[in-house]
């Protein structure tokens, strides 16, 4: 199941859509809002997404991971919108019978989100200068 | 034939718009787009080889041949998780 | 922060636990009650432990896991006694700055916790009959 | 001197307590320890070589030490997690 969402994500939720009997393990990965990075002060961020394709973009990693890995359930939910520090940007929870699956899982969805699937994150930075983050590419901070 | 481009994140601040319309004759491909846009848009210029091309929600390659009908975005680098 | 407890697992209140504005990441681990084990059907579980001892490997664990990792929150949850299907057994949860040091770190306490946390685990299998887990030592089945 | 073993799991069931008390003479480690619990409880024996020992919550090797005010467990392949 993949979701994209304005509201905040409900960690309780999300476990309990993938727990059942049929799996011995879960795991559950949050990308949460750190404050600092690289010494810079974030204050808030703002997560935009070509919504359509990262829909796609996001079935496609489910069904590719479960070509790889004995998944029993799988969800993945992106938060879009504002989000303050220490929310949650990204949950992805797997459950498989064993737990090095779900690891490896996890992981691999993890690495391909950051590089197929159309969502952008802004930086509003502690100092008032706001900065799209575009992975290889610079952007000058904005006023 | 005239393309709607979505554009997103600094693309999108860069034109001031969140689409860009261009207008292509003959057979037209992601590459030939792209030059397209330079030329309308010149400050995309440093960024575009940064920039992917969909096509009907899917990455296309350079070759990629765009069709009038075909949603066109255009995906600077993502940075979601 | 480890802890040994009779209650269901509150993952919500796992994962508040670990979240803050220092991280960037958070695995949350669960380990879940299967039904199946290679073709044998579970009913339900109880754990023992000899607490006293699997608390003290469970804080050298989680102090050994901070010397490996950059670790900000740790928090570790073995359940004791009885649990139904899809009730979890343990959660792990690590928040960390960048992700792959938070699945490291889970992994390789889950790994730990299987070989040196005096903890122990009686299948109630659905034949009425019951079974001590002892990996690598013949255990059999009691009526 | 005189020790008291904790038993857990499949080695309280077979002794049928959750302590096993061992009469001890002279200097004591671990091997000579499981040597005692099996003459004690010969239905540990198929057993003893998978158990380990514990001296005051830590896991003890074959030729540690064990004094009169230790803390002593039999500790089977554990299964948590």
């Amino acid at each position: 199941m993949v979701e994209l969402t304005e509201l905040p994500i409900n960690v309780q939720a999300v476990s309990d859509s993938v727990v059942s009997g049929d799996s011995g393990a879960v795991v559950l990965f949050l990308g949460t809002t750190r404050e600092f990075t690289r010494g810079r002060q974030t204050e808030s961020l703002d997560y935009e997404a070509y919504p359509e394709m990262a829909l796609k973009q996001l079935q496609q990693l489910e069904a590719e991971a479960r070509e790889r890995w004995p998944i029993d359930q799988c969800t993945i939910i992106h938060r879009l919108g504002h989000l303050e520090l220490a929310e949650a940007s990204i949950a992805v929870a797997i459950a498989t019978p064993h737990r090095v699956d779900a690891f490896e899982a996890a992981q691999w969805i993890m690495d391909e989100v950051k590089q197929v699937v159309p969502i952008w994150k802004k930086e509003n930075w502690a100092d008032g200068t706001t900065q799209w983050v575009h992975p290889g590419m610079d952007t000058p901070p904005q006023k | 034939m005239i393309i709607q481009v979505k554009l997103f994140a600094v693309a999108r601040d860069l034109v001031g718009a969140d689409q860009l319309q261009v207008e292509l004759s003959g057979t037209c491909t992601v590459e030939t787009l792209k030059e397209a846009m330079v030329q309308l848009q010149p400050n995309l210029a440093p960024m575009i080889d940064f920039m992917r091309i969909a096509v009907d929600s899917q990455f296309a390659t350079a070759d990629t041949q765009i069709l009038a009908d075909s949603e066109i975005a255009c995906i600077p680098p993502v940075s979601g998780g």
